[in-house]
């Protein structure tokens, strides 16, 4: 069995409309290259769903997303995220504002084939109040009202892994690896980018074994593209890219835009966009934050 | 009992005490004040208390901030992951201390959007984040660096990410006493909710900060006891902590000019 | 073709192909027939196929049964504890053989209790264990050992552990085509749910068994059709696997006097 | 802090007609010098909830049991739980029974604080109709009836780990730590009974602290009792004692019944019982199973 393929055959794979989930954390271990190859795409009307970073801010920048599921996009050290706050401010994007745990939650639900999961996270604010996509039900052991959140279901998800083998069996080794485990379970399809790739007897160790989090099963394609999360990290691999995002946030700022960013850094293949940016040993030696 | 001292340090030591009673929770701190306060509540009034690395593990020891060099060892006792952080989050044995850009009369907060519609606001900021689970599972405190009537808005938070004291909102089958807001730290003051009907109440005014600068910059009304007291200066041993915790003194860039503490 | 080969290792061929169509799930075989049935599979026509060590990992290979000797490395490929399993049976990517102690006609099976009332059962088993779960979310198939009327009964199951395709427990909004029950492997014969309405269909039978023997021995009536083949023999290669996955013969206490496979 | 405890301490916390859960599996890894100290106490009326092995089949062979909440009840090798098996056919204890992954879903809604969990599990079964405590709802994202699986929470939860600090900490070093995380976490008191007790700096290892699997605030006891899983397993330091669990089916067969057992293992102390099973080395070195 044999899951390799490129990123281009991943976006090939995914249709407008659909609703993608992209897993990492703020600007930590997204899958970047898909998302740039998404970006080079004719590719429309998504529905994304993330714990969002730069993914998310140059998705809508590209005019890729028609609807965001989120609870926060930032990207840390740059609290907000300069291309999602335009998206939102010119009404570009609807938008499902969900609480990190709640989103958890659905994840889970759609993970689990449940069809939602009732909590009392969300109760008396607005992300129920300003949220149709968000019931409140009855439960049959008590007399309070409780928020049902629904499954996400996910079409696709996009996760960048440290390693993979062409099987699928991927393995997160930094601290956390967030919520991709369960943004491999909510989706139909889970393609993988992954910075290494290994032999299967990689994981015959238990400690390596133990740093996957999800079956082979779950994953439908692996993408090898060292480097592949940059600008945002894979930590212990590499950090996220300072200078990148502070550039990348400077052309929110002036007339160029997302286009000017686009133009420096989307014209060619993922190649050059590695050269661009200083070649795979500059992105392997970005240092890891501290926090 | 030391004069020389600066209004983050004041801040950090005012805020530290919220976590005094707390027993043996996750203190949460977002921001240099926040963190550097809950490390100093469990190097003094809480050793029970638990702290994270901010990224995946639980720590016996906080770590201080920034660069740490090259020989420190981190003190890990447990994995916690962000998914993890959630099962705390629901346990209620955590106490959150956050600084967001709306406060209304009710302790609703707002960090997500500004002014315009919601399907369009005039300002984006960052979302929801966590704080509707916080605000409804556990303790929940406010750091606020710049105390203005813009922050401690009149009316009602343009968007509401965390639940209050507002009765209009109370969710069936559920009491405002279980909403559980502490403290709020400010740069001119510390307030809590214990006024009437968990009216906002100020509990004490920073050395050199009067009744009225309060009540000028705050858009709405507080409960004001009779005797406000000074906010009690830091001690030496609870500076000399903050500094051990705080090498590289990003304490002195948190607030505007970074003031002295002692303002009188 | 051997035909020196016993009931079991037919009854481990003819069960390895319940596995042929399912493409990448995890199999998970209950018992010794069935677990070689799955480690054959894996081996022959569904080299897709996830198999686990029964305890709490992944294996890339299948492990032989039984002690492996010091130098054995397990060849581990996922971490996969109890937690973890049901992450898998929730997704449907599974297929389990089990051995249930009643089959209904419906397909319906009992773990639990038997006879007497429910609070005061005459015989407890195990329980339901994971069998209302795997039932309603991923395929499953059945060995027994001793196919008889007090296995295959004529009634509706003491208790009903797994659903089947009875219409009168359809729940609402749900079809019975839902339902994934693929085959029943016995001693006598092979049988599936391919007849009419979900009907119990003999499928093939044992070399040396007759028609007559299954059905007398079955407590409900059988869909047969005009054409019953005989349950194709062991090839050598597949006698070679099952010798090399069972090196120390437990596949020969699962058949009471283990038979040969061939008893015409 | 020092959280450090007797198992008689714990067992005085415990109260007639609480709701205890068991942690481990099976045979696997059970908290069995906490449930002997039960057996040797006036407890009783108790509602247990375990993926069940001797622990039940003593609890209720001893009386100590009002109902039980169980998917089984197993010591593996030996399929059937002798004692457990009597209990429910002479019609001695209430049930209510689920599938094991309900169970875990029950533990979750608990550890979390929701209501219920809805699933399709246990639909068309037995385990629905015959289980008064479980209640169908609807969804409101479509029309079909799921079962909603109530919070399963617990006055206390019993488990036994490899190794704890005297603060909580807790880790559990075999293969599986199966739901005993969930137990803590639905638990108003969790207590822990270990085999090792160990320095905090322990854990500072990441890989180490990586088996850590609940935070220390959801400990609130740590009893130190080297081999106090015996006669279950607590891989990878020791198996499940296979004669000793012969033996006392032996006596589920003979006259004597469970007095029989009772009066020849459970009449002294701890230490007593150690000793009568061949002492602690002997346990130590009991072969661990080949699955």
């Amino acid at each position: 069995m044999d899951k390799q393929m490129t990123a281009a055959e991943v976006v090939a794979q995914l249709e407008d409309g659909m609703t993608v989930g992209i897993g990492g954390w703020g600007p930590r271990r997204k899958p970047m290259a898909l998302v740039r190859e998404i970006l080079r795409s004719d590719l429309k009307d998504l529905t994304i769903v993330s714990y969002g970073g730069a993914d998310v801010g140059m998705l809508c920048a590209a005019g890729k997303v028609k609807k965001l599921v989120f609870a926060f996009v930032s990207l840390d050290f740059i609290p907000l995220e300069p291309f999602f706050r335009k998206a939102r401010q010119s009404g570009a994007i609807e938008v499902s504002e969900l609480d990190e745990g709640m989103m958890l939650l659905g994840l889970r639900a759609a993970a689990w084939g449940l069809p939602f999961i009732p909590t009392e996270v969300g109760l008396g604010t607005d992300v129920v109040s300003k949220n149709a996509d968000l019931k409140l039900v009855d439960s049959p052991y008590d007399d309070k009202e409780w928020v049902a959140v629904p499954a996400l279901k996910l079409d696709a998800a996009l996760i960048h892994v440290d390693r993979a083998d062409a099987r699928g069996v991927c393995q997160i080794a930094g601290p956390d690896h967030y919520m991709d485990d369960m943004y491999a379970r909510a989706a139909d399809k889970t393609y993988v980018s992954c910075d290494e790739l290994v032999e299967t007897s990689f994981f015959n160790d238990p400690a390596q074994a133990r740093l996957v989090f999800w079956e082979r099963s779950a994953t439908a394609g692996v993408v090898h593209i060292p480097g592949g999360a940059h600008p945002s990290s894979c930590s212990p691999q590499y950090g996220f890219d300072v200078p990148h995002f502070k550039e990348y946030a400077g052309f929110a700022r002036d007339e160029a835009g997302f286009a000017g960013y686009a133009e420096k850094y989307l014209q060619g293949s993922e190649a050059d966009y590695q050269s661009a940016v200083g070649g795979l040993d500059a992105i392997r030696a970005l240092p890891l934050p501290t926090y | 009992m030391s004069n020389d001292y600066s209004l983050a340090e004041l801040c950090i030591c005012a805020a530290a005490q919220a976590f005094a009673g707390d027993g043996e929770v996750l203190a949460t701190g977002i921001g240099v004040i926040p963190r550097l306060a809950a490390s100093l509540a469990m190097k003094t009034v809480n050793p029970d208390l638990m702290m994270t690395d901010s990224e995946a593990f639980m720590l016996a020891e906080p770590n201080p901030i920034g660069e740490r060099g090259a020989d420190f060892v981190q003190q890990n006792e447990s994995w916690m992951g962000f998914s993890r952080i959630f099962d705390n989050v629901w346990s209620g044995k955590r106490h959150a201390m956050l600084g967001p850009t709306q406060v209304d009369r009710f302790g609703q907060s707002n960090t997500s959007a500004l002014g315009g519609s919601y399907e369009q606001p005039k300002v984006m900021m960052l979302g929801a984040r966590g704080f509707p689970g916080n605000s409804i599972s556990h303790a929940n405190s406010f750091f606020v660096p710049a105390h203005s009537d813009r922050v401690f808005i009149d009316g009602e938070c343009d968007f509401v990410s965390s639940i209050g004291y507002n009765p209009e909102r109370l969710p069936r089958g559920r009491s405002l006493d279980e909403v559980d807001i502490r403290l709020i730290v400010t740069d001119l003051c510390v307030m809590d909710f214990a006024g009437p009907d968990h009216q906002v109440r100020l509990v004490s005014l920073h050395p050199g900060v009067s009744q009225d600068q309060v009540l000028e910059n705050t858009g709405f009304p507080l409960h004001v006891p009779d005797e406000v007291p000074t906010t009690a200066a830091p001690t030496a041993e609870q500076l000399a902590i903050i500094a051990a915790m705080d090498p590289h003194q990003q304490r002195a860039m948190q607030i505007k000019d970074n003031p002295v503490g002692d303002r009188s």
